[in-house]
């Protein structure tokens, strides 16, 4: 219940943030929904802890040509009602509202989260799909990182100690498309056993893009390439959906724990994966 | 160490100097005297120590102090003005929304922001939006009951 | 003239808003973490991370240079306070010492070890992580059939077998009827570990006065003074200089009936400092350190004739105690013997108990306390014989109903069961649930591939908790009333309420029976200062008893109240009601205020009679109540990926005489939310090695708003003749009925694929692997 | 919970064997390992700081080698306690020539206790799974380092 003392910092640019973090003893904090339970667990218990919320710029959310361009300092709960990314990208929306429970979302942000990259959490399944290209900035400089670089492993992603994420950008969903963010929640934590993420374009009753991401399953969040092999230029029926999803799991040494077994959590993947198609290719349909 | 912060809570200005490690929880309640909040575990799953912060329901137990300088608190204690018990506070009792009354100040908070964010809500949505907030004594029943009864008369 | 106030309603039967809401919902309670004390120093304790180790040594050197450190203390420095007490005597029991610290072994997660006090929390906890402890680990064992096992580490070296105590009961010819039946149906049925989890954690301030030698402790307790009576033994100080307090108490759910180690230990901390000192349980250490509910393995069989008549039972109960006995530890699986035959005639009965210890935290009362485990067999079993007779769940168990022209009825077991009227809720829940068409909706739903089922429990529960002679600890309960000068009522009830909401069940009826307003009665309680020796809140007793108790005072009072009426009036012939004494010839009246003025002012006072006007009744019940009901629930199975869909539940209960229907209706959707709790998601895991696996709400899910479902609800009233008020109890009823009720639906459901009992909790897992042809 | 797994080694199976009862290469492989300290035969004793993502502990512990059949299998018994917890892992292991290259197989079962246990459930499986891979990465850089000329 208890955190280990810590010195707090809370710089006014970016440019003192990366100052700030020269120091190994220090640990970056973005809404702290992470961080701070962690902490008062004693297990974590850095010496100084960066807080980036005076750092002006870094939770505007702005349409930028076909991108929607995501300040990393942006809430939960402001990606699931503003109306710009309901519109715009609707995945998006729906990973944030699935995630925890209404306090967490009003203080949990998609940097510090994605940052964390815990292997059950809801974001990355919508950002594999999604294509997200993530913004990183150093002192001096910056780089960007696409989705599927960045989430590497267990709580290990491609930021450096030194480095911020500042933004994440994801396309404006074009016509005909549909999109749907399905999750198996665990009943205790609200995490995701499973969670699937479905990006369906249509374009004359066939099947023209599809994108499909998927969290919890593994270590690490990620693209379901066969899966999206084996739909594309399909109908779109449910036969092929369901051959698609049957091979979501294929080649991941999926995650057991005493919620689910690694057996069951494939299983779901399937079941999750089609049932996120389906809704999507249903939502491509509607318009 | 300690760092000197300003907070506004129920109304009135609070300057105290905190280390920065002390959870808002603990300030509110030990420092400021608020013990309407309060602590049911320490993974901000349960939700008893919910408060306002600038409008929004946050978790208190998740907070540092010092997270909290400049801004603006608003806790179960704030919530009836004049002696005159708020909305969603008055359903809760008539619904008799509560029992051992632990998880109560965190749940009304909790009820009263979904009712700002959806003034007319189903139970489906009462159910769902109340998901970070644990009552081991109700069944939740008369907690939808209350809310709904809430809604209907902060509409009116 | 003075003008008459008529009392027009009665307040017993109506939903009356409660009077202790102002205070819960604007914050301004005061439980046990909100006592601030000046100088008050803070605890927090040590616990093992193993579950069996020897202790080799503790360094605490570093933890008391930590500036801000007050004192350390470990097992050595409490050995001579007396042990956890155990309350319960059964023949041959073993009972191992149970010290407040741990001496030279542990033996469970978050066996506490040593104590920090420290000026601030903050502090006491940074001094916890410089206390190093030399463990040496040995084996472990969590299960309590492993620990049964030849060659199983001992829990306890002085008891190789691990083997806590045997119990045996029998009525009747059970062999016989064994021998003979035309059917026996056999299941092996598990009530799995609870973690109660009350909201509010325990916690204990404890106040020394050096001057008075009088120590004063704050407890999250639903007992306070059986405590102060347990931890004045343990402390060694006399008991009339031990206060105990209990203030708000923020659910307790049987977990807070016991003593446990820290609340001695504070007593201990206070008394060696001289300062007040607090401790307040972390939820991990509510996980670990408070008790658990359940923990049944049982083998049962079931005895029958071809027409469904159930003619003998035999269980063979094999009850986790864990590693100590707290208070009631071994008794609650008597109390399951006790209930196994269930709403049922049948007499022939076997049990055979054996409580084994394993390297766990103990298990003891929780919501039902060894009933529900009963309920949950019996139910099953009547299930399973159903299925077997190809009978309908309903024809079986109107076909075994002890009829309700046969109370009051002894059953096999040893109780006399009060008054029922068992078709009365099951009819009434059947036509709620329009169950015929339920039943061809099923067929259809069949055919069409969907698993769909209907599950019911009819259940009984003992209530009242009870007859002295029946109890380990006094079952009377004990009331005061007093109209004060002014004509306004207090109530002192020994009972101690958890959210139950008996300062207005009591007030209804005290406002009822002396004729004044509803807000002209306060109820106190929870202060063994003010309050007069009282048992506590547990096992459905409050308004039972306590309200007996109560009733009967006021009884008492009234007749004083009259006299006093009698001298105002200057009459021989008085009348008592609505408030008022009048002359039955005159018609003149005179008002309880004025009454109660001149009883105090005792300017002149009726023969015999003395001033003041206080009545105190010690009630002992002749009996337990027995209530009962019936649940239906109606589930449907995703058969992708094994979720259980609850689309509807139905409860009618019948608790007696109803005082307050709000109340009623909020105990049974929070009884029923329990239940469901553990027939879906609960389960408070250990490993082999006897880790802890669900230790925080990350891990063990107790059910949110969004898994709960809406209940529709109705009551039958079948009064008890066991008390005047006529109320049987309903805190834990909905929490007995559920769980049957809920998996004898998902195994109806399940029923085409030949499944026959499935173990809680049913997670969407265990029914995938069913679904999958695997058995769970 | 049980573990097991398979791992290709650029190395042939007897230098793959040294390679795992090499100190200096274990210390170099684990992750977070800060000392290996040799203090019996195939006994030595390791401080190590695990740091993931916002989690970070220190721990001291024990490694021992036992049963050795070299160049077939081993047994390695790694232990350790630190603030938030103890773990306690033991696998056999059994290396599967293949030319230049070996496989190493792993069948073992780790215990956890303490806070990580208690709180962590969920992520016990995948973080023992990350250390695992990353001692094995780390091993065949080692393996094919030394291999170079």
């Amino acid at each position: 219940m208890i955190a280990q003392n810590f010195d707090y910092l809370t710089p006014v640019s970016l440019a003192e943030a990366f100052d700030l973090l020269n120091d190994p003893g220090a640990k970056v904090m973005a809404g702290g929904m992470s961080l701070i339970p962690m902490m008062k667990l004693r297990l974590a218990a850095p010496e100084r802890v960066v807080d980036l919320r005076h750092v002006p710029g870094l939770n505007k959310i702005q349409q930028d040509g076909a991108m929607l361009r995501i300040g990393a300092m942006t809430t939960h709960h402001e990606l699931e009602s503003t109306p710009l990314v309901r519109a715009a990208c609707p995945l998006l929306a729906q990973a944030a509202a699935a995630i925890g429970d209404v306090q967490v979302r009003n203080v949990g942000t998609i940097g510090g989260s994605i940052a964390h990259a815990d292997p059950s959490a809801d974001y990355p399944a919508a950002l594999q799909a999604l294509e997200a290209e993530i913004r990183i900035a150093h002192r001096g400089g910056e780089r960007t990182v696409l989705a599927k670089d960045f989430f590497q492993d267990t709580f290990t992603t491609a930021l450096e100690p030194n480095e911020l994420i500042v933004e994440i950008s994801v396309p404006l969903e074009a016509k005909c498309t549909g999109a749907s963010y399905q999750k198996m929640l665990q009943p205790a934590s609200g995490f995701a056993i499973v969670g699937i993420a479905a990006r369906v374009s249509m374009d004359g009753g066939k099947v023209s893009m599809v994108r499909v991401g998927v969290t919890g399953l593994g270590g690490s969040s990620y693209r379901a390439a066969n899966v999206e092999a084996l739909l594309v230029g399909s109908e779109g029926s449910a036969a092929d959906i369901g051959k698609a999803a049957a091979v979501v799991a294929e080649g991941i040494d999926a995650n057991s724990d005493i919620h689910a077994s690694a057996e069951y959590r494939a299983h779901l993947a399937r079941v999750y994966t089609a049932r996120a198609l389906s809704a999507a290719i249903a939502r491509a349909e509607a318009q | 160490m300690k760092k000197s912060i300003t907070v506004t809570i129920n109304g009135t200005k609070h300057t105290h100097d905190v280390e920065p490690r002390l959870l808002l929880i603990h300030y509110l309640r030990e420092v400021v005297g608020l013990t309407g909040p309060h602590i049911g575990c320490e993974t901000s799953i349960c939700g008893a120590c919910t408060v306002s912060v600038d409008g929004k329901a946050i978790k208190s137990c998740a907070m540092f102090a010092v997270q909290a300088d400049g801004r603006e608190i608003l806790t179960i204690e704030g919530l009836s003005a004049d002696g005159k018990l708020h909305p969603v506070q008055q359903a809760f009792w008539e619904e008799h929304g509560l029992q051992c009354g632990y998880c109560t100040p965190g749940m009304i908070m909790a009820s009263k922001q979904l009712i700002e964010r959806n003034p007319s809500p189903t139970e489906s949505e009462i159910r769902h939006g109340l998901e970070g907030n644990l009552c081991r004594c109700t069944g939740y029943q008369h907690i939808v009951a209350a809310v709904k009864a809430a809604a209907a008369k902060m509409g009116a | 003239m003075a003008t008459t106030i008529t009392k027009l309603d009665t307040l017993v039967g109506r939903k009356i808003k409660r009077k202790e809401d102002p205070r819960l919902i604007t914050g301004t309670a005061t439980y046990v973490d909100d006592i601030q004390m000046p100088g008050m120093y803070h605890a927090c304790i040590v616990r093992s991370p193993h579950a069996a180790a020897h202790i080799r040594g503790i360094e605490t050197k570093a933890a008391l240079e930590l500036p801000g450190v007050v004192a350390v203390y470990t097992g050595a420095d409490v050995k001579d306070v007396g042990p956890v007490p155990c309350g319960a005597s059964l023949p041959g029991l073993r009972v191992p010492h149970h010290h407040i610290l741990a001496q030279d072994r542990v033996y469970y997660v978050g066996h506490p070890v040593a104590v920090v006090v420290a000026r601030d929390r903050y502090i006491a906890r940074d001094a916890v992580d410089l206390i190093e402890v030399d463990f040496d680990p040995t084996d472990a064992v969590a299960d309590p059939e492993k620990a049964l096992a030849e060659g199983a580490p001992a829990v306890h070296p002085q008891w190789p077998d691990n083997i806590a105590f045997n119990y045996h009961q029998e009525n009747g010819e059970v062999d016989k009827v064994f021998a003979e039946a035309e059917v026996v149906v056999k299941q092996r049925i598990t009530s799995q570990r609870l973690i109660p989890c009350s909201m509010e954690t325990r916690g204990v301030v404890a106040d020394y006065r050096s001057g008075e030698k009088a120590l004063t402790i704050y407890s999250s307790s639903q007992i306070p003074h059986l405590m102060r009576s347990l931890v004045a033994g343990m402390l060694g100080i006399p008991e009339n200089k031990l206060r105990v307090v209990a203030p708000e108490v923020g659910g307790g759910f049987g977990c807070k009936l016991n003593v446990y180690a820290e609340e001695a230990l504070m007593g201990f901390i206070a008394i060696r400092t001289g300062k007040p000192v607090k401790w307040i349980e972390s939820r991990r250490e509510h996980m670990q350190a408070t008790i658990h509910g359940r923990g049944h393995v049982d083998y049962y069989e079931i005895a029958a004739r071809r027409d469904g008549v159930i003619t003998g039972i035999k269980l063979k109960l094999i009850q986790d105690l864990g590693s100590y006995h707290q208070l009631l530890t071994p008794v609650i699986p008597t109390l399951s013997v006790l209930m196994m035959p269930g709403l049922y005639r049948c007499k022939t009965v076997r049990a055979d108990i054996v409580g084994v210890f394993t390297n766990c935290v103990p298990t003891d009362a929780y919501r039902g306390a060894g009933r529900p485990e009963a309920t949950h067999g019996i139910e099953r079993m009547v299930d399973i014989l159903a299925a077997e007779l190809k009978m309908d769940p309903v024809e079986i168990r109107l076909k075994n109903f002890i009829h309700s022209d046969e109370f009051p009825y002894a059953t096999g077991t040893g109780l006399m069961y009060d008054s029922g009227d068992y078709t009365k809720p099951l009819k009434t829940a059947l036509e709620m649930a329009n169950y015929n068409e339920l039943r061809a909706e099923q067929t259809k739903a069949r055919a069409a591939g969907r698993y769909m089922g209907i599950g019911l429990s009819t259940y009984g529960e003992i209530c009242a908790i009870g007859p002295s002679p029946a109890t380990p600890a006094g079952g009377w309960e004990s009331a005061t009333v007093r109209v004060e000068p002014s004509g306004t009522v207090t109530v002192l009830t020994g009972i101690k309420p958890q959210g139950q909401g008996e300062e207005t069940t009591f007030s209804q009826i005290a406002a009822d029976e002396l004729g004044v307003g509803f807000d002209d009665v306060v109820v106190m309680h929870g202060d063994t200062s003010v309050v007069q020796y009282g048992i506590g809140t547990f096992g459905s007793r409050a308004t039972a008893i306590g309200g007996t108790a109560m009733y009967l005072a006021i009884q008492e009072l009234k007749t004083k109240i009259k006299r006093f009426g009698a001298m105002l009036l200057d009459s021989d012939d008085v009348s008592y009601a609505n408030g008022r004494c009048t002359c039955n010839k005159s018609g003149k009246s005179v008002s309880l205020a004025e009454i109660a003025g001149a009883a105090h002012r005792a300017m002149k006072l009726p023969a015999n009679t003395e001033p003041g006007l206080v009545a105190s009744n010690f009630w002992e019940p002749p009996n337990f109540t027995f209530p009962f009901g019936a649940h239906i629930v109606v589930t449907e199975i995703d058969k992708d990926t094994g979720a259980i869909e609850i689309r509807r539940y139905i409860a009618v209960d019948d608790c007696g005489k109803v005082i307050n229907p709000l109340i009623v209706a909020g105990q049974v959707q929070g009884g029923v939310v329990q239940g469901l709790g553990q027939a879906l998601y609960e389960h408070g895991i250990y490993d082999d090695s006897g880790q802890l696996l669900t230790g925080e709400f990350m891990d063990y899910a107790i059910p949110k708003a969004s898994m709960s479902p809406n209940i529709e609800m109705a009551s039958t009233e079948t009064p008890t003749p066991v008390n005047p008020l006529r109320v049987k109890g309903v805190g834990e009823a909905a929490t007995i009925g559920c769980s049957p009720a809920v998996v004898n639906s998902v195994v109806d459901a399940l029923s085409p694929l030949g499944v026959r009992h499935l173990d809680m909790p049913l997670t969407s897992e265990k029914i995938w692997k069913v679904l999958q042809g695997g058995r769970a | 919970m049980k573990i097991h797994g398979s791992h290709a080694l650029p190395a042939g199976a007897a230098r793959a064997y040294n390679l795992l009862q090499d100190p200096e290469v274990l210390a170099s492989c684990m992750p977070g390992c800060e000392k290996l300290v040799k203090v019996a035969d195939g006994t030595y004793e390791m401080k190590m700081k695990m740091v993931l993502a916002a989690v970070s502990g220190q721990f001291d512990g024990k490694v021992r080698i036992t049963d050795p059949d070299p160049p077939h299998s081993f047994k390695l018994v790694v232990e350790g306690t630190g603030r938030i917890g103890f773990m306690k892992g033991e696998g056999l292991l059994r290396i599967t020539p293949g030319g230049e290259q070996c496989t190493v197989q792993y069948d073992g079962d780790v215990h956890v206790g303490g806070t990580i246990a208690a709180v962590g459930q969920r992520l016990i499986d995948s973080t023992s799974k990350l250390m695992i891979k990353r001692f094995f990465d780390k091993l065949c850089e080692r393996a094919a380092a030394a291999s170079a000329p």
